[in-house]
């Protein structure tokens, strides 16, 4: 038996995207359905990269760019030519209950000196001493931390760490401080990103619906979330700005909102035009009427990529990683 | 055994008085009591829990079983069939005009709200699909009128349920307060009215934006398919292993061997099974992905241990004296087995296959490899063969995916879907239950 | 032919053999059977066997070798550039193989003659034409090639398919041949069908064997190559895990090898006893009524998805422990994930698994050893605990085993009752995660699926399979030791 | 000489001497579903003797010796009617314990049933819930005793922890035997305890019965003529669960009063 | 009455009366883990002939009877060393089907053993599998002519359909017997047919035995020395594991060479 449908697998982050295009495709097409997995983006190009053939997948979601090692493994199975396309952006919001303490404005300083598992102080490492986030921040209300953060496993997590604690980090002049006492670039970064184990931080490693029913239970709780989770979830949750600027898909386009993450897929150029109806889910899925601004993914809540056009045109022109490389 | 009861125990015992217990007896008759006490508590304990579940199962899924919906008389116009037609993202095209003739409808009914299309958008839920398939099943339509039942949107059902209430609103692009005055209006001119929504029984994984469109029918085909695999391979496999391993195999390090394989294989976290069924039935055997025939496979394997352990388990039971009785007639060793000793272990084995199939009827995390979560909304197969092997996805991984999507009305979907599994379980059982029933004897 | 229509030939020839054989036994016996050795039902079996075994052995080893062998040959005659790069011979073929089905799917449909479908001038116009009539699928320009080696695939599909049709056919031919000649009233049936049972019997067995040296084979690899890129001795000597996306992982399992045995131990602590307890009042105690209604009540509690296990963990059992063991109540535990609360849900899941299968057992406990124990002025729950449970031993640690095995197994309640928390703590309200949680979480989660932190998760597999092993070791010699064969 | 009384209500100026009857039965009548197996029997069974239940294999003997110690409420489809009391106390009054009575009253079935344990253990069982030895010693001291009196110590002694379901036949029977001694009840009751004994075997347990009677009563159901006879003081002949007829064991064997027990010493009836 | 070779694998050139000696067995030694049950046995049983065994409990004759139909087998612990034939054909040749020996060599066990299932089933299972009935009214004939040669049919000729664990203990043990004799094997093995049975049930049983040893052979167990002279016409007594004493009946009882056999029969060893 011959596969007469597309195969995707991949980020569970895309995968909201990815479920409202293949519907529409199957809709408004004459091919049917593709079969869009979860998983995981890891899980969804290691998949990918076994190798070309029908019982290999199409494509792979992915919320992060592929890896060097990632490519190699690809192209060591003969999947050489590999097609990325980058849907648009994920924003990634700080949000408590709507009605608990007014959480709502926050720096990365205030994460990292809540989080951190040790601050440089007086000159040697401490273990963090702050209990409420008016510790961390005077402005902030006097309530407990309790910070459910995006689990080890999730890509989110490293967004975190990257964008907010070690931004953080830095302007609160730790890392400088670090590396004064004489810590190594590489160890000041990992103090930098490391979270306390107390309890005050809770890793999660099941999807933001788990976060949202912590903070349910919970109300003095600051979840991480998806912008299109949180919009869809106003009615429980109230979001923070973070350094001042409010996240919303136009924030984040513009690039003020400073923690975000953009989202994409890949395609097995081998692949196109054998698997019926690949190519033309691939451009459809970035045809203006859906990953536009005014289409149904940026109305779930997908930021979408200001540079989408360039993307329509690899796409149709099936420009492979190599060859962008050229 | 304390001091003061012993020795003098059966000398006190000797002529007492039967209808006076004493003290040792007491004692005992106590510990008695407690012990039976125990067990009508641990049983409570167990059916107190399944109260618990099933009353918040219950309670957080029956409103997926119904869904309010508009009713609207509606045109579609030669020329608008072929405009939409000619369109990239067609459904969208037919949305706007049902949207525009709901709206012309409205006005003409008067309502006192203002309102404009941007609000009948909110409202109602995405209806594109099912009007385009609506017209492509019989284009003989176009250009009649036609009256659609139609679902409201998801958050405007919470409303008409008490999910969402004016309160805990706060506007945003998917409905606003505003919004709901029209609802009511409608509500009280009868337009939006809440019917059994038999659509979540019959229809298919939809979009994440469109909840009102989720069904788990197909999910239950695929299932259905499944289990069917699971039965027809794990009960007899396991049965006939189970079978050689206690009453043939010879008694050495080889059987130890397997035997202690066989209940480690009960161990083995679900998931690497999903790894195994990757690896030997997709990429080895090419078998397609997403099928419901490799995911009874892998539940197979899943399954079988259970099966074996309590297959063995009530083989051992049975009294050698019957297998004497059988081999000294002139049976042969199989006869005996057959005749005999597998009639007075079906309990166990039916308790085994009943506990196995439950649990492989539950289980997500190896379909997660092999592509069976996730957004698998195909039409129903055509057939029993293209049930098999046509991509489709299982109750449980239709409500964990369910369960995980940012628009809560999939949350009431997934309680809702959790309701269809268990009766589906129940459904499953009966059979085996009743037969369970039929075999047990004591001797 | 059709398969489908090769198997019901084949299955018609077997019963046919049946009846046959059954016919010639008897026959043989002067239509006697007392004097045949075996029933004549075992005649007819051993030639429906006969017949339908090597017939299968035929279709099924041709079935699969057909589509390589062709594939070989078509291959073989493909010109090497059609190739291009970054494609692969494998999907050319498929593409072969897709188009050889249209234009079946095109003849069937009347949309192209037969003869047309073999013409060698067909060009890729004409088929992606016929295809869209026929309604079937196209994708994108069939290249010359690609076309003729579909033809030639569909004539070598075609011829094969004959020869099939004839070996199987000649296949059972020849085996009722041989079952009708073997069969006569001395002819030991009863022992020829049994060994054949015996076979199935033993390939039955097998499976699990295979099952697990599949499962040894499938992470084994991975495992390998972790270990290439991440010291062994940190695996098993570190005590931390805190797996991180800069690549500065530590990977011990430890804590999570901790976590599944206290998770699991507070699980059973709370099965055992009440499953256990459940078991004996049902069949020592309940009436047939009862029983018969409450132990499939129970046994739903192992059919409920585990996700509501794990929301009932957080939203219910969570809340619940923190009220009494919280900062309000005796100060233990910081927040409503914890051991505690991931433990006695999986127990409560776990019953039935203890219940059921210990009430058939102790049920098929023989009532002579009842009597015996109530004839000496026992108790009742005297007899239970010191003449029926020693008696139901094998079954009852079958079944504690099964639910252990599911406790280590289990995921989604650990996820979302005990935090994902990896830590070593004796405190029973901490937060902590098992082996299993984490092998999901790793395996799904986003790291590079070549950098340790993806495949720390076959390592964890193999790892805890190996352990999972030696205890079953130990349960084994445990039930040698105690066990008390009744009769 | 025992005088107790028969209620729990402390009453007065009744007293009993135990010493006659220790068992007496009322217009006993025992169905197995609709099967009457046991009809309208009365019975008086004296203490410090031995009874012998006699009759054609399926007359009912071994159903109304588990009436005596309501070993048939184990056996669902059975019923029972009458009354039957153990030193004027109506067994199956609502306020005996069954447990306390077959303490009491003990019994040796007729399948042989060891328990799938030691041998050790199977005589042990007794002894250790009722609470009769202060320690080990003085449980083995009972073990051993008891396996004297079953007339098998002296094959069993060198394995005393190999199962006790290992054993031949008759082994088994004479565990069972011990097995019941060893709790030292007051009433024994015997359903075919020699039927698989060689005549020495069958001798030293007669000799054992004889033994016992001397403080206890022991009722004994025997298809051996022979052995009733020589064992016991009174006989009941049961037919077709009648009892037809019960007194002296000399007078029953030698000068019947009814032609159904005359034929059936006699052999002409089965 | 089947004339077929027991051996799996067809075998041609012997050819042995079979009228002297049905079963010869040779230095016969079995074990029980460490425990010797039988040691050294060599014994003789003659076609159409009823040949005893005795000897005290324990002292192997059911062991020894298991091994005359493999159906020690069964038994895990146990080992057997030696030869034993019937037919002159070794029994425990790689090629003898152990099946169509049990089939020949019917046996009937110390304790009764019926199937849970009805009583007809109880019979009608061994004619069943050997397919001795052609149709339903044949093997309604064959149970009842079962029935009434176990001196059972008149007891449960109403309750046919009733299970047979639920019969006494004398009617499981003629239950046990018809069912052995339904499949009419060429030697039957009986361990003490008669211990729970009644004079009259007992006399019976010894008919129908009498009436086997016309065209078949009978091995029996007993303890008891009267029906061994009643019925048999070879006795072998068996001590400790050893055969003491083989011969015929009337001298092992009146004359015997062995101390130990004339100690056991004038009832002074056990
Ligand atoms: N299954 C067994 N395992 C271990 N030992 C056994 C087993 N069966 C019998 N024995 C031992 O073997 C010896 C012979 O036993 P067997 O059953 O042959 O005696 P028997 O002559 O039939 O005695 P009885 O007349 O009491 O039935 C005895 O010592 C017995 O304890
Ligand atoms: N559990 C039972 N269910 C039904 N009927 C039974 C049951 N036990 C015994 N019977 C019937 O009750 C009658 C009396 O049986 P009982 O066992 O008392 O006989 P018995 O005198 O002990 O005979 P035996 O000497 O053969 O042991 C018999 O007809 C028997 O079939
Ligand atoms: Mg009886
Ligand atoms: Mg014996
Ligand atoms: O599923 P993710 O890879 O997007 O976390």
């Amino acid at each position: 038996q011959t596969r007469d449908n597309v195969q995707v697998a991949g980020s569970s982050t895309v995968l909201p995207y990815a479920s409202i295009v293949a519907e529409a495709f199957g809709e408004n097409t004459d091919f049917p359905t593709p079969v869009v997995e979860s998983g995981g983006s890891s899980a969804g190009l290691a998949r990918f990269c076994e190798g070309v053939g029908e019982n290999t997948i199409d494509i792979a979601n992915a919320s992060r760019a592929i890896r060097e090692g990632e490519i190699a493994a690809c192209a060591a199975n003969g999947v050489t030519e590999i097609i990325e396309v980058r849907i648009g952006y994920d924003g990634i919001v700080f949000a408590s209950r709507v009605d608990g303490p007014d959480i709502d404005a926050f720096e990365p300083a205030d994460w990292y000196l809540a989080l951190a598992e040790r601050l440089p102080l007086n000159g040697t490492m401490l273990a963090n001493p702050n209990r409420t986030w008016a510790d961390a921040n005077p402005d902030l209300p006097d309530v407990e931390i309790a910070a459910y953060i995006p689990g080890t496993k999730h890509g989110t997590r490293e967004v975190f760490e990257e964008q907010v604690l070690l931004a953080g980090c830095e302007d609160v002049g730790a890392l400088q401080a670090m590396l004064d006492m004489g810590l190594s670039e590489d160890e000041a970064e990992d103090a930098c990103v490391s979270v306390r184990t107390d309890g005050s931080a809770v890793d999660i490693d099941g999807d933001y619906t788990e976060t949202l029913a912590r903070i349910e239970s919970n109300p003095q709780g600051v979840g991480v979330f998806g912008l299109s989770f949180y919009e869809n979830n106003t009615s429980t949750l109230k979001a923070a700005t973070m350094g001042g600027v409010e996240p919303t898909a136009q924030t984040i386009a513009s690039g003020e909102y400073p923690v975000s993450r953009p989202l994409f897929f890949y395609v097995k150029k081998a692949h196109l035009g054998v698997i019926p109806g690949l190519k033309e889910f691939t451009s459809f899925f970035v045809a203006d009427p859906l990953a536009g601004p005014k289409g149904p993914l940026a109305n779930y809540g997908l930021v979408s990529d200001p540079e989408l056009a360039e993307t329509q045109a690899k796409v149709e022109n099936e420009i492979t990683l190599s060859q962008e490389g050229l | 055994m304390t001091d003061a009861s012993t020795n003098s125990a059966p000398a006190a015992r000797k002529g007492a008085s039967l209808h006076r217990t004493d003290p040792r007896t007491r004692r005992r008759n106590g510990a008695e009591r407690r012990f039976r006490l125990y067990g009508a508590a641990a049983i409570s304990m167990g059916l107190l829990f399944l109260c618990v579940l099933a009353v918040s199962i219950i309670r957080s899924g029956a409103p997926a079983f119904t869904h309010a919906v508009v009713e609207v008389e509606f045109t579609l116009s030669e020329a608008q069939f072929e405009e939409a037609e000619s369109q990239l993202l067609k459904t969208a095209v037919y949305e706007r005009y049902f949207n525009a003739a709901l709206t012309a409808q409205l006005r003409d009914a008067g309502f006192d709200v203002a309102f404009d299309e941007n609000t009948i958008r909110r409202i109602i839920g995405k209806t594109g699909g099912t009007i385009r398939s609506y017209y492509r099943a019989d284009p003989d339509r176009v250009g009649e009128s036609v009256t659609l039942d139609l679902p409201v949107s998801s958050r405007v059902n919470g409303y008409i349920k008490g999910r969402v209430t004016r309160e805990n609103l706060l506007d945003s692009r998917f409905l606003t307060q505003a919004d709901l005055d029209l609802v009511d209006a409608m509500r009280d001119r009868g337009l939006i009215e809440t019917k059994f929504n038999w659509g979540f029984l019959t229809g298919k994984d939809s979009g994440v934006d469109n909840p009102g469109g989720a069904g788990i029918g197909a999910s239950v085909v695929g299932s259905f398919f499944m289990m069917l695999v699971v039965l027809v391979l794990s009960l007899p496999i396991g049965v006939a292993a189970s079978i050689y391993l206690e009453e043939f195999a010879p008694r050495n390090w080889f059987t130890d061997m397997i035997e202690v394989n066989i209940s480690n294989l009960a161990a083995v976290p679900s998931i690497v099974f999903g790894i195994l069924g990757l690896a030997v039935f997709i990429q080895f055997m090419h078998l397609p992905q997403s099928a419901p025939l490799v995911g009874g496979l892998v539940l197979t394997l899943m399954t079988l241990p259970t099966i074996i352990i309590s297959t063995r388990a009530s083989l051992k039971a049975v009294p050698p004296s019957i297998r004497d009785a059988a081999l000294g007639v002139g049976a042969s060793k199989m006869q005996s087995v057959f005749h005999h000793v597998l009639p007075l272990a079906m309990p166990g084995i039916l308790t085994g296959t009943i506990i196995g199939l439950a649990q492989a009827l539950g289980e997500t995390a190896p379909l997660l490899l092999i592509g069976m979560v996730g957004f698998v909304a195909r039409q129903y197969p055509d057939g029993v063969v293209d049930g098999f092997l046509d991509p489709n996805s299982a109750m449980p991984a239709q409500i964990y995916t369910w369960a995980s999507r940012a628009d809560p009305a999939f949350y009431e979907k997934a309680w809702g879907g959790i309701i269809v599994l268990l009766v589906f379980l129940l459904a499953m059982n009966i059979v085996a239950i009743i037969l369970r029933r039929r075999f047990e004897r004591r001797w | 032919m059709p398969v489908l229509w090769l198997v019901l030939i084949v299955a018609t020839l077997a019963l046919g053999g049946f009846f046959a054989g059954r016919r010639r036994a008897l026959s043989d016996a002067g239509g006697d059977h007392r004097r045949l050795h075996s029933l004549p039902a075992y005649y007819g079996w051993n030639a429906a066997l006969k017949v339908a075994v090597p017939a299968a052995g035929v279709l099924t080893v041709w079935l699969l070798a057909q589509p390589l062998v062709v594939g070989l040959v078509v291959v073989g005659d493909l010109p090497q550039d059609v190739v291009t790069e970054g494609s692969s011979m494998d999907l050319v073929m498929s593409e072969v193989r897709r188009t050889v089905s249209g234009l079946e799917g095109a003849v069937a449909a009347g949309v192209m003659s037969p003869e047309e479908a073999r013409s060698p001038l067909l060009d890729a116009q004409r088929i992606s034409e016929a295809l869209r009539e026929a309604g079937q699928i196209v994708s994108g320009q069939l290249p010359q090639p690609v076309i003729s080696a579909a033809q030639q695939m569909r004539q070598l599909d075609n011829a094969g398919d004959w020869l099939m049709s004839g070996a199987a056919l000649a296949a059972a031919l020849a085996g009722l041949l041989w079952a009708l000649r073997e069969t006569g009233a001395a002819f030991r049936a009863r022992n020829a069908v049994e060994n054949g049972l015996r076979a199935v019997l033993v390939a039955a067995a097998s499976l699990a064997v295979l099952t697990t040296l599949g499962i040894v084979l499938s992470l084994i690899f991975n495992t390998v190559e972790f270990f290439r890129i991440y010291p062994a001795s940190e695996f098993f000597g570190s005590l931390t895990w805190s797996p991180s996306f800069g690549g500065r992982s530590e990977l011990g399992i430890w804590p999570l090898l901790w976590g599944t045995l206290y998770i699991s131990l507070i699980a059973l602590i709370v099965a055992v006893p009440i499953g256990l307890f459940a078991a004996i009042y049902l069949s020592e105690y309940a009436s047939r009524r009862v029983r018969s209604v409450v132990k499939p009540l129970l046994e739903v509690l192992a059919g409920i998805p585990t996700i509501v296990y794990g929301l009932f963990a957080l939203l219910t059992v969570g809340p619940l422990l923190m009220e009494v063991f919280g900062n309000e109540g005796l100060g233990w535990m910081r927040s409503g994930t914890a051991v505690m609360t991931a433990g006695l849900v999986m127990g409560i899941m776990l019953i039935p698994f203890v219940s059921s299968l210990s009430d058939d057992i102790i049920n098929a406990v023989p009532q002579s050893l009842r009597d015996g124990s109530y004839g000496l002025g026992a108790t009742q729950s005297e007899t239970i605990r010191k003449v029926i449970l020693p008696a139901a031993l094998p079954g009852i640690v079958g079944a504690i085993l099964l639910a252990t095995s599911r406790a280590i197994g289990e995921t989604m309640i650990v996820v979302l009752g005990a935090g994902a928390a990896a830590r070593l703590s004796l405190n029973p309200f901490d937060a902590m995660t098992t082996i299993t949680a984490k092998i999901v979480s790793q395996l799904t989660g986003d790291a590079d699926f070549s950098s340790p932190e993806a495949l720390v998760a076959f390592a964890l597999g193999m790892t805890l399979f190996v352990i999972t092993l030696a205890l079953n070791i130990v349960a084994l010699v445990v039930v040698r030791k105690y066990r008390e064969q009744y009769e | 000489m025992k005088v107790i009384d028969m209620y729990d209500a402390p009453h007065t100026g009744r007293t009993v001497t135990s010493n006659d009857i220790k068992i007496s039965a009322r217009n006993v009548n025992v169905f197995y579903g609709d099967n009457h197996a046991i009809k309208d029997v009365s019975v008086d069974i004296e203490d410090k003797m031995v009874t012998a239940f006699i009759g054609p294999s399926g007359c009912g003997k071994s159903t109304f010796l588990r009436c005596l110690n309501r070993m048939n409420d184990t056996i669902e489809s059975s019923r029972i009617e009458g009354t039957i009391c153990i030193d004027d106390e109506d067994i199956y009054d609502r306020r005996v314990d069954p447990v306390q009575l077959r303490a009491k009253v003990g019994m040796v079935f007729q399948k042989p049933n060891p328990f799938p344990k030691s041998i050790y253990d199977n005589v042990a069982y007794g002894p250790k819930i009722h609470g009769m030895a202060r320690n080990k010693a003085e449980l083995d001291e009972i073990v051993e005793k008891a396996l004297r009196r079953g007339a098998i110590w002296d094959e069993v002694k060198d394995r005393l922890h190999a199962p006790g379901t290992g054993l031949s036949g008759g082994q088994q029977q004479r565990l069972c035997i011990a097995r019941a001694v060893a709790t030292e009840p007051e009433v024994l009751l015997m359903d075919e305890p020699c039927s698989a004994l060689d005549p020495i075997a069958t001798a030293q347990v007669e000799e054992l019965i004889d033994e016992l009677r001397q403080d206890y009563s022991v009722v004994i159901v025997t298809h051996s003529m022979q052995q009733a006879a020589r064992v016991s003081q009174k006989t009941a002949f049961f037919h077709l669960g009648n009892l037809v007829e019960y007194g002296e064991t000399g007078k029953i064997f030698t000068n019947p009063e009814d032609s159904r027990t005359e034929a059936y010493i006699t052999g002409r009836i089965g």
